[in-house]
């Protein structure tokens, strides 16, 4: 049976599945009992399955990861909510350290079930650290699985796949994408994590992205038809590992390629990707890939977030790039 | 194992019995109805607070809380993206700072406006973070205090390096760290009393324990008084009712003379109670019981003191609409400010990143100028 | 502002001073010279403990101290990297260890090798990390003992989250962090306590006090004495001679007690002393003053329980040679199982980083076959 | 006047220049005083400048990054020790969404001149979190300057020049080149960080590097002669920014670039500097640029550090790669 939901209700109705299929799963996190978190994806849990295992727990990143590590020594599989993207740094060291180590520590005595859920990215107006992309960070170390939804069906889905994982998953939430309505089929069995998707089929441009910018990039495809620009778009969904499969054969076929995120482009998952596509089909690539990404500069205050997020226009100025057309660059050249 | 013993308590069982009960009084020199209480270890650090004094105090209280409500209706009205309200502290708030000198520093959270009134912050500047503006309302030196910390706990520590400064400089300022109950919870906030002990820094650790961490009871965070927590560290700790200006300004006197003659950090935490949302985006009918609420709003700060001076005679009908006069100005100079407040310019998203120049950045500046007149040139 | 009363104690100034001294003394049963104190609050949880099991005591305290010996001698002739001594605080952790049930779990650091011992770990096992042949030298379900922590404290929350988990399973299992003082300044070690607090865990915290964090003193950690910390967020704690196995013995069994039958949690500072260098790479002489060292080898917990045995007559030559074969054996066996370590196979350095398959790693793996297959072939 | 000192040494010897030079220098950290930190960098400095001014500090990296912070706002310039790489995950959150933001929070007001020592990476047959690369993580930080020596002189300059910087400094240290002899010029002026040094010349192939490999790449250069191939080695000196000019210009020379580094493959450095590349001179590139890194996986015990960590033959095997030489996946292809 299907239903129209919010993303954010999508990703309740997974974990609800989750809680109802497996005794073991636990959700942890600061006011995700009676609030049901700021963004009430876990509305109504407690209610449902009690406050043993929709725990509020006190205001400490790192014990909420340590503690989950704990519980999942003994069995359980913890999903954790960070409430915004900025806070998750105090929990890093038993993120990094810890999480992602313990399964090569113990040669694989020990397993970490643990799902990190964060709401992640801009475009919400908020004050500072309640609108940033760390992917990156998770996405280079070892050990972690990292991915993102876009769309309700694909939050239902891979929040519980997340759960049903034997290994630890970092799972971003596009929270400005929180609202947006989509069929959701509650019966659908979730294929395995790690697989990108093509969500616009195009022949000129791959155009790579995951998210918050997913259903930007879909617009700009749209908008590039008029300019008579096939674009294929693609969403990752997996950050770690990236399907590079998926990518390649895209590339192989439109010979460009584009990608985009919120996080700064220094180091971001961007740079990943160009440098792997580059090395996977240097002789089919026309142009050199192209980012269009948030700023090396810290997330900054909502009057100039638009300034600061990828939207649809600087998309297309770089498709105009990959494909040698007049940009913005046109006769560009550093000072 | 399990002995027979198994279920005396541990208390009879070894010498873990000698610590204190927890400590549940609070320190009080103005009841809820006003009456004026006999506290001679606090009264003598007050006894500069004439009449005059007084009536600032009742000034500076109602002044905070209509800037507060002001700020409350600026963001229904879609001029400000967000505000936390202080409803409720603004005792603990307006205590604390009167009490500090201009060459103190402090380092708040978000929530606490009144310091930052009484550090002497412009009004509009009160609202720019939350107009969206800029992250910073002021300048940090201008005023001796931080820029409010969004990360619960972080600014403990720097308050503790501040003050660690302070010694090695040999002058006998303060730094003053101000955060909540939730906040005692984070890793950081522990760190911050176990180096501000060990280096005897002078520093002082303002809790304002307003009950709640957004939907979750101090309870949560906390199995007995958090003053309680302090002194295993080696830190003094006073308990002091947090509606009450004049306990928690005697409370923070005594703590800054400690500070100041080299006594090193106090913990002070200061109860009170979040009479409205967490924020404006909250909804605290979803998790808070009418009846504290209703129980506190009897021990509201601003009637107390009001009963008080009323008591005194001091509370002349002058003196009246001299408080609401003021505070009606003051509201229309933040409006005004706060409506009037102009948004930056898109290229400055670059700047003050970072003091020298930077390469990488400097390029995506220069290319996103070029995209800027690109776009505005393609749409002329 | 500064008054008359400046330089008043706060003490005087304030009601600061219902916190109780620092609690010096210890909880001690052997006296350093193997009197033996009468201690109606502990003597009852020990009163089992029979010339037998002191005996059984007196063999551990042996062993392991021949263990750490023989694993230094190794690290000297370059059989192992490093190794991080317990030399002095054998009785902490056999005393601990001992009172055990084998469904309890432990979480310790990287000086705990006793307790690893006591949980049943193969001697070989022991030195695998120190060797550098694996990262952990046992699995941790096979004892109910997690791979030692190496980051400072970490493990404090693993345990209390395991603890959380006991309790949710409605089993009175018991998890026990092990750390030294150095640890006890770390975020993590205090937002364990407050877990521990808040969902009254049935967690033993067991802080081994060897006065020393590698070159500091445990004075820059603390200011007063660490088990005075607990109380202050809730949880009862004990203050043992760490030397006096007994003594350790008796309290951890109290707290073991109290956490089955749903007590919660509790501290133990168990007060000792590190004899050796923080490993065998560290150089003590550059930090350590001589004095104190004497002063604790004096203290040093077999000989207490030595003196202890041989005034009660248990100490028989027998005993005594039976004692001192089994420490020969288990050396013996130690080393071997050292020095016949195999080393892991190349490409092991891909295997168990995930439970499911991760395209990048795989790829990885396979070019890293293909070019040891094409170096080998070249070199061929 | 000129000396033979280690690379350790060296970095003392920066230390006391700066500490004697300004008297806002402060040094903080776990047992630098007595001791003089385990690998005895700091030696003697608290016996000369005092305990006001070498500080231990308790055992907790968060506290001393956060109490370094506010030194900083009271005027002083802390250069803090971290230990060893994998200790500094605890203080993630005082570098990441403190340290690096607060001159942007603050719109200029409030400079930061900390400088974070850290001794990083492998190859000393140490357990685990003694042999990390976590470079990366900074590098991918809008707000942080990061920068590794790789021999005595540069360790001795660039470590005055980060105390020098109002901006906040990681200071990678390649703790196995410690011991590494080198004349030192303690008059020579210090150039501002942020230039990358050619210190091989080459025709053929341009090989990036920083810190512990340079060393390694210098020896890949010379056994790449008797080849009869020429390689230009780069010492970035400088990760975050990465000087671009340099190395483009030896590309644009070469045609060929490969990089490497000990820290994992996926989202390393690498990966940032073969996207800026094929981005900045994609018509000179003769072949994808090559990455030989540590593999995806956490840092291995020490019997295997030998197989993760790049090599002079892995080196040049990436050489042949670019060259189109025969090399170890000449007719590979993914299982
Ligand atoms: C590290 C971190 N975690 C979570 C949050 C989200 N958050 C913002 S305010 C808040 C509650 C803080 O409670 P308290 O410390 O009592 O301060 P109060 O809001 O009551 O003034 C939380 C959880 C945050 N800002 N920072
Ligand atoms: C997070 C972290 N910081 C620093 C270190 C380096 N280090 C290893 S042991 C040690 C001292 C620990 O002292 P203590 O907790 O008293 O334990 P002990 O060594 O005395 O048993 C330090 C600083 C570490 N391992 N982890
Ligand atoms: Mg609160
Ligand atoms: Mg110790």
């Amino acid at each position: 049976m299907s239903e129209q939901l919010t993303l954010s209700r999508a990703i309740g109705a997974g974990l609800r599945r989750a809680l109802a299929d497996d005794d073991r799963v636990l959700l942890m996190g600061e006011d995700i009992g009676d609030l049901g978190g700021v963004f009430r994806v876990t509305d109504g849990l407690k209610a449902e399955f009690g406050a043993e295992r929709v725990m509020d727990t006190p205001l400490a990143e790192s014990a909420i990861l340590g503690t989950a590590i704990g519980l999942a020594y003994r069995g359980f599989r913890p999903v954790v909510e960070i409430q915004f993207d900025g806070f998750i740094f105090p929990a890093f060291d038993q993120i990094v350290a810890q999480l992602g180590k313990l399964r090569y520590r113990t040669g694989g005595a020990v397993s970490m079930p643990i799902t990190i859920r964060v709401p992640f990215g801009g475009g919400i107006g908020s004050v500072e650290h309640h609108s940033e992309s760390p992917e990156a960070y998770f996405a280079h170390t070892p050990g972690l699985r990292v991915v993102s939804c876009s769309n309700p069906q694909d939050a239902y889905s891979m929040i519980r796949e997340a759960i049903r994982s034997d290994d630890p998953v970092l799972f971003f939430e596009p929270k400005r994408r929180y609202w947006a309505k989509g069929e959701v089929d509650l019966e659908a069995e979730p294929e395995p994590l790690g697989s990108a998707k093509v969500v616009v089929t195009g022949a000129d441009v791959t155009l790579v992205t995951y998210g918050p910018l997913v259903a930007t990039a879909i617009d700009a495809a749209a908008a590039a038809v008029e300019d008579g620009v096939s674009v294929e778009v693609i969403d990752l969904r997996s950050l770690a590992p990236v399907d590079f499969e998926t990518v390649e054969a895209s590339v192989r076929k439109t010979g460009r390629l584009v990608i985009t995120h919120e996080a700064a482009q220094s180091g971001g998952l961007g740079a990943e990707i160009a440098a792997s596509i580059t090395d996977r089909c240097f002789y089919h690539l026309e142009a050199a890939p192209q980012r269009v990404t948030g700023f090396d500069v810290p997330y900054p205050p909502a009057k100039l977030e638009e300034q600061y997020l990828p939207d649809l226009d600087r998309i297309l100025d770089a498709v105009d790039r990959v494909l040698g057309r007049e940009n913005s660059l046109t006769g560009w050249s550093a000072k | 194992m399990r002995t027979e013993a198994a279920l005396d308590s541990p208390r009879e069982n070894a010498d873990m019995n000698e610590w204190p009960e927890p400590r549940e009084e609070l320190v009080q020199i103005l009841t809820p109805d006003g009456e004026r209480l006999e506290q001679p270890l606090y009264d003598r650090w007050i006894s500069d607070i004439d009449a005059d004094a007084l009536v600032a105090l009742l000034e500076d209280l109602t002044v905070v809380r209509r800037i507060d409500v002001e700020a409350t209706a600026l963001q229904r009205q879609g001029e400000l993206g967000l505000w936390p309200p202080l409803l409720g502290q603004e005792a603990s708030q307006i205590g604390s700072a009167r009490a500090l000198r201009e060459d103190d520093f402090v380092f708040t959270s978000y929530r606490e406006n009144a310091v930052a009134y009484c550090r002497g912050v412009q009004l509009g500047d009160l609202v720019k973070v939350w107009r969206g503006t800029a992250f910073s309302g002021w300048n940090p030196f201008d005023v001796g205090m931080a820029t409010p910390q969004v990360i619960i706990g972080a600014q403990t520590l720097h308050a503790t390096g501040y003050a660690m400064g302070c010694k090695k400089d040999g002058v006998d300022s303060v730094a003053v760290a101000y955060f909540g109950d939730g906040a005692t919870s984070q890793g950081d906030v522990n760190e911050a009393m176990i180096f501000a002990a060990s280096f005897n820094a002078p520093v002082i650790f303002f809790c304002q324990n307003n009950h709640w961490a957004i939907s979750e009871p101090v309870g949560l965070q906390a199995v007995r008084p958090i003053a309680d927590r302090a002194p295993g560290f080696g830190i003094p700790s006073m308990r002091v009712d947090g509606n009450d200006v004049l306990a928690v300004m005697a409370a923070t006197r005594i703590a800054l003379d400690r500070a100041r003659s080299g006594g090193g950090p106090t913990f002070i935490e200061a109860v009170t109670y979040r009479m409205g949302p967490h924020t404006t985006s909250d909804d605290p009918s979803k998790y808070e019981d009418r009846a504290s609420h209703e129980e506190w709003a009897a021990k509201d700060p601003i009637l107390r003191l009001t009963q008080y001076l009323e008591g005194e005679g001091i509370l002349t009908d002058e003196v009246r609409a001299a408080v609401k006069s003021k505070a009606d100005d003051v509201a229309r100079e933040f409006r005004a400010e706060c409506i009037g407040m102009a948004n930056p310019e898109p290229m400055t998203v670059f700047d003050n990143v970072f003091a020298e120049p930077h390469s990488a950045l400097d390029r995506q500046k220069q290319q996103f100028a070029a995209y800027l007149s690109y776009v505005e040139g393609s749409t002329r």
